[in-house]
């Protein structure tokens, strides 16, 4: 298929033979993984990293860009296998090695695809129930001087509540505990993106308003052709924001009597102790996030396209 | 609907610098009249023009249409400003489009027709429809603002320096399209216009204003009959006394 | 460095513990001045998850700490290194439900198609499931078992109805009664005088200074007998009082009402016993021998030396006894 | 002092009064606190209100608002009152009675300030290093094209790793337990203002540097005098969500070893179900939060005045 | 310091529309000239004069002063931009007091006091100094943006409708002002002026460049003698002739 390696591909091609190599010259500590599973890892990353690099790509920034991040990569797996399961120099049981996680992964992959939808079907609920009454909301309040004033100050207040101390009271008042999930990532999201879009109306330029004024456009029009796309760029920042937080609740969230769960799987793990299934549960989160970051990004991209 | 026009003893002082930008600002604009405001840079023009357009409250006096006193924007005044202030999220044809679709009932096709020809007569034509605002030259920023101003047809316009940041060609077909504008409707518009071009004001105003350190120094009514021609009125004796009246009442010698 | 002597010739000596009334020696120990005469100048640190804090022991940032039974055990066959060489307190759970449901959950074999709340690796909650074991049910089948954080989260599930029953420890047993929930078995009813909150350490410092951690268990030995002695109630309540802030009617009812055993013996083969409950219900998977990393020789000595100092305590030969009986010792 | 009731000060006048007699009206459920201490409560907000209100805000607006936030805080606590300790519909122990949380402020009051200082520092030493870290590595990460295209990416998959699941790295590999909680601290608000400021300095009007560079500015000059006030607005958005953050993390870092601070004050109690002082010391981070948001309000007022 | 300016070939396409904005453009600059650049609005003017300004890379061919390929803006070119393009965070003093320090080693009171002195020459007087931009009407923003390049003395200056925003009397003194530094220089400054007014492009140009659609169609030398007088100038016999060529020429008949 591919013919030459090209300026871009030089350092990930280095680093996977580095990679390959140092599996190969220095001697395993543990013997729980054979080689071949780490020399895999890299080989896989390569070929992934090929793919990419040809199919998706015809931009050369974004090929840049792959091969930066690819390298990245490679070199974190490098030190991280060189550390813990080649010179010891970390082998407390936190430091699970590469090997181990790898194995982890695959020993745990069809109870991660169940954890995996029990907390989209989480994040996307509470989630979307934040991003629907926070950008109305935000907006309003923005809109009523008055109530744009108070909101300002209460919200600033509220926000870093920390959402944990909240959950008995969500498990005494709400009727289920998903119910009680929800409304943890549901508050996680909903400041972020309520203050941005009260920050995104109250700073729209006076004149596209004043504008609008003469064209004699009703409230409802003005919301949605005016108000909401001069707002949007303020508030795409606010969803994003709100994303990091439902993330970073998830694992308080999905401790509210589930069984399911990505942040479930982590916490688990966590008090049992079970580095190598924390480390992948991280590394499985990492992830996610990376494919909702990026329809976040697209959608915004698209959306603010006249910028 | 015709629209009487009254500025009351305006004042506006801005909160941000204790800038008093106009002052005991007294004028009655009649329908159907072209109004310039000419005067030093700085001198309040826009001000005066905002205020009219409800985009700044009088910080003493009053702004009224047929005895009412407005103080915020409405579809009854078409405005230009000097930044164009167009939707940088729609593209030219939207913008138009957006402004016609507010008053009339059409199908969305007739509508784009219908905005196409508006900016087909200020000269954007082609590709430079469909991109955004910020993709098109500063003129042709100032063209598009003008053609959604017209879309609007409301029965005053008010315009700050519309034709500032175009050529001469260019300028002199806007004016036309204008006044062409102006002389087929039968309830006529009422229209101010800011402008630092003398030529301009006079070619197209009933009467010129002169502003200096934000008061009104001259009120020059121009005497010429409509249609008027460019080449005949710098040729008329009086053009260019008043002319130089203007241009020294500019320089503060009323 | 950790020898290094502090100011008034101490040994610094950092301590990691749950904020629980459980763990009341530390306290008396320290106000009550048995660290200072044992030569020790001790640090607590307070931590709310085990893991934590038994990660610090593991990497020696602690120099004792106390998390609990289960994850420690737990842990150690996750490859934490460090041994058991002391007690600090036993029993203290309890099985909580609404009161129409307390006379049938009395028998374990009933909670099959329940729905419990609990907080997982909880020494409670370890006991609990054995007794489910024991009584033939299937833990992961037989009935609905849902993770919370925190036993608050426990009472508020159980009250408002969401799950049937739950498993909390002191105090939340007694906050269930307050809140009119029933307790349906205290834990040592399904485990008898089983351990929780044991003493851990490094194994490398506890090799390199074995004198430490024998004052260390004498000033542990000294508390214990200050705190069985009835007199001391008010004095040992204050102690308890300036570490953790809780009511002292809480307080005493905790430390007092007997469901909660306080001795600073390692009780090895309760221990043991409790391994073999966590294998059972399947939270070790293999069932590794662990005598090996349970020190009870530092215990011993710092008893001899006790007794040595204070011949006539008839506690002191109570805790002989205790020793003999409790440590599988030949 | 004052004459008359002014318009404002209508409705928090009538919520104090209606808040007094609600308290004489219906009869105490519980026995904890006499009904002294409640009805000094609402006497005392509606004293602070009347000097704020007179002493403070030369300003109508100002007025209005503070007239609406003590509205809202007086109904608050009337609605608390009556829910809790009047007609008994909210009576489990997490929901403590206004004067039992009264009563619990006072009992603390010495051990709250010393919990404040504790917090302080902890949270002045992390953010402050999020801040002089985050700030000129956003920064230069933006500047660079190459490093900004690789950073985005990279800091959109780590900001939403729960801080809280480092924990155990931190202790690890930090000399001491005060170093860790400052790291949980640090890592919280380190991506929000790293993020804010990457988007900041790449969304700087480029006709700002292109007319600084025909000045011929130095490069030390171009940061201090153009990027950093081009992209100071975006800043502050991160600076506020960094110290959200931070906020929401306090109890999770200063449970790591540590014997003091409100965040180990809040989650202690919750451990002990003491719901008294759980509420008191939410309250109190509000207060510590007002305080913070405030300055940090005023701060940006001051540095973004020609906005 | 001499220097002389090449567009050679250049042509540039914007790639967010893939607008072909100028194309095919020639044109040799000696040093000391004064050249302007006239045609229709969205003719490229701003984009030729940009390009200059190392502001937008040529998509083909190379911009180059004295035979070194420009691509990024520096301090041998002065630049008043068509938007003005003053730092918000400074005030209008704080603006021009910047670019002095940047050449300047002087103590601050003095480059205060220089400041002072510049803005006073474009007519920036009193508390409008002290204020930030957005506090001042558009044409005095023009008009510090104007004094900031006199700040920086460079050898080359680039403006973009420098004058469009200010009434005549201010453009008038602002023409002169802008003669008087040149023609005091021993070694005069190289300008380029882009401009929509043909009798302001005649009265201040060595050379005036048409252009048309992206591409230059015209290149008119005016060959009256220095000083000029304006009144003078409307006289001379050729002034006419060459005011029409210029006209018919922006009309796209070269
Ligand atoms: N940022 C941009 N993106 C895409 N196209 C642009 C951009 N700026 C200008 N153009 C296009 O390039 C062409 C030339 O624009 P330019 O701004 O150079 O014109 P100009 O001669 O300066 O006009 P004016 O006198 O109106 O300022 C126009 O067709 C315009 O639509
Ligand atoms: N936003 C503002 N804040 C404070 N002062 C302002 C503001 N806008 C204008 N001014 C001041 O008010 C006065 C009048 O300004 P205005 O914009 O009305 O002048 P103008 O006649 O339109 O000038 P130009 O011809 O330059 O546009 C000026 O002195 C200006 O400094
Ligand atoms: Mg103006
Ligand atoms: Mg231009």
């Amino acid at each position: 298929m591919k013919s030459i390696i090209t300026r871009h591909q030089l350092l990930p091609t280095i680093f996977t033979v580095i990679g390959i190599l140092s599996v190969l010259i220095f001697p395993s500590i543990g013997d729980a993984v054979s080689n071949g599973y780490v020399i895999g890892l890299f080989i896989g990353i390569y070929i992934l990293y090929q793919i990419i690099s040809l199919l998706f790509y015809k931009k050369d920034t974004y090929r840049q860009v792959t091969a930066d991040i690819v390298s990245i990569i490679l070199v974190l797996f490098i030190l991280w296998e060189l550390l813990t399961n080649r010179f010891g120099i970390l082998t407390s049981f936190v430091y699970p090695t590469p090997g181990e996680v790898l194995l982890q992964f695959q020993e745990d992959r069809a109870e991660l695809v169940v954890h995996l939808f029990s907390s989209v079907r989480l994040l996307v609920s509470g989630y979307l129930l934040a991003v629907c009454l926070a950008i109305p909301l935000g907006m309003i309040s923005a809109w009523y001087g008055r109530l744009d004033r108070v909101m300002r100050p209460i919200s600033s207040v509220l926000a870093p509540i920390p959402p944990i101390v909240l959950i008995p009271y969500a498990i005494s008042i709400l009727p289920s505990f998903a119910a009680s999930s929800t409304f943890i990532i549901f508050i996680g999201a909903f400041w972020p993106i309520f203050v941005a879009a009260l920050n995104g109306v109250a700073g729209i330029d006076r004149r596209y308003i004043s504008s609008a004024r003469t064209l004699g456009v009703n409230n409802w029009t003005l919301f949605r052709k005016i108000i909401l796309p001069a707002a949007l760029p303020s508030i795409f920042t606010g969803l994003t924001i709100g994303m990091i937080l439902s993330f970073i609740l998830l694992t308080a969230a999905e401790m509210i009597g589930a069984n399911a769960g990505v942040g479930y799987y982590v916490k688990l793990a966590t008090d049992f102790g079970n580095y190598s299934q924390v480390v992948a549960g991280i590394i499985f989160i990492g992830l996610i996030v990376t494919v909702v970051m990026t329809i976040l990004t697209q959608l915004e991209r698209y959306l603010l396209r006249w910028r | 609907m015709l629209s009487t026009i009254q500025y009351d003893n305006v004042g506006v002082t801005y909160e941000s610098n204790g800038q008093q930008a106009i002052k005991n600002f007294n004028l009655s604009i009649e329908s159907g009249e072209i109004i310039s405001f000419v005067g030093p840079s700085g001198c309040g023009k826009s001000t005066a023009l905002n205020v009219a357009a409800g985009l700044i409250q009088p910080s003493v006096g009053a702004f009224k249409m047929d005895e009412n006193i407005i103080t915020s924007p409405g579809t009854d005044r078409g405005v230009v400003f000097q930044n164009y202030s167009l939707f940088p999220w729609m593209s030219n044809l939207e913008n138009v489009r957006f402004a016609l679709s507010q008053k009339s009932k059409k199908s969305n096709t007739e509508l784009i027709k219908q905005s196409k020809k508006l900016l087909d007569k200020v000269g954007i034509t082609g590709k430079s429809q469909y991109v955004y605002p910020t993709q098109i030259s500063g003129g042709m920023q100032q063209r598009v603002a003008i053609a959604r101003m017209f879309a609007l047809d409301s029965p005053v316009f008010l315009m700050d320096e519309p034709f500032a940041a175009v050529d001469e060609i260019t300028r002199k077909h806007l004016q036309n399209l204008l006044l062409d504008l102006w002389e087929k409707e039968t309830s006529r518009k009422t229209i101010i216009l800011v402008t630092h071009n003398i030529e301009e004001a006079i070619y197209l105003s009933d009467r010129v204003v002169v502003l200096y350190e934000g008061e009104i120094i001259t009120t020059k009514p121009i005497p010429f009959k409509r249609p008027r021609d460019r080449q005949e009125l710098e040729n008329e004796r009086d053009y260019l006394t008043i002319r130089k009246q203007l241009l020294q009442a500019i320089e503060g010698n009323a | 460095t950790e020898k290094s002597q502090s100011e008034e010739g101490l040994t610094p000596v950092n301590v990691g513990y749950l904020a629980t009334t459980g763990h009341s020696l530390y306290f008396i120990a320290e106000e009550q001045g048995f660290f200072e005469e044992a030569g020790l100048d001790v640090t607590f640190n307070s931590f709310s998850n085990s893991g934590e804090g038994i990660t610090a022991v593991a990497g020696g940032q602690l120099d004792v700490g106390t998390f609990g039974t289960a994850a420690p055990l737990k842990f150690e066959s996750e490859g934490a290194e460090f041994v058991f060489f002391g007690g600090q307190m036993g029993t203290g759970a309890g099985v909580v439900s609404k009161p129409e449901l307390a006379d049938e959950l009395k028998d374990p074999a009933n909670f099959a198609g329940k729905k419990v709340a609990t907080v997982s690796l909880a020494t409670g909650d370890v006991v609990w499931r054995g007794a489910l074991v024991e009584a033939g049910l299937d833990w992961e089948e037989d009935l609905e078992i849902v993770e919370m954080k925190s036993p608050a989260d426990v009472i508020t599930a159980v009250n408002k109805g969401e799950v049937d029953a739950g498993v909390v420890w002191v105090p939340f047993v007694e906050k269930a009664k307050q809140e009119g929930l029933e307790i349906i078995a205290y834990s040592d009813e399904y485990l008898n005088d089983h351990v929780c909150g044991r003493l851990i350490a490094n194994p490398e410092k506890f090799e390199n200074s074995p004198e430490l951690y024998v004052s260390f268990m004498e000033a542990m030995i000294k508390a214990e007998e200050f705190l069985h002695d009835e007199n001391n109630k008010e004095e040992v309540i204050a102690s308890v009082a300036a570490y953790i802030d809780v009511d002292k009617s809480i307080i005493e009812k905790d430390l007092y009402d007997g469901y909660l055993i306080q001795t600073a013996d390692p009780d090895k083969e309760a221990i043991l016993a409790f391994k073999e409950t966590m294998v059972d219900i399947g939270y070790l998977e293999e069932d590794r021998d662990v005598s090996d990393i349970i020190d009870i020789e530092v215990y011993k000595e710092a008893l001899d030396n006790v007794i040595e100092a204070n011949p006539d305590n008839a506690y002191y030969d109570k805790l002989v006894d205790r020793y003999k009986d409790r440590n599988l010792e030949i």
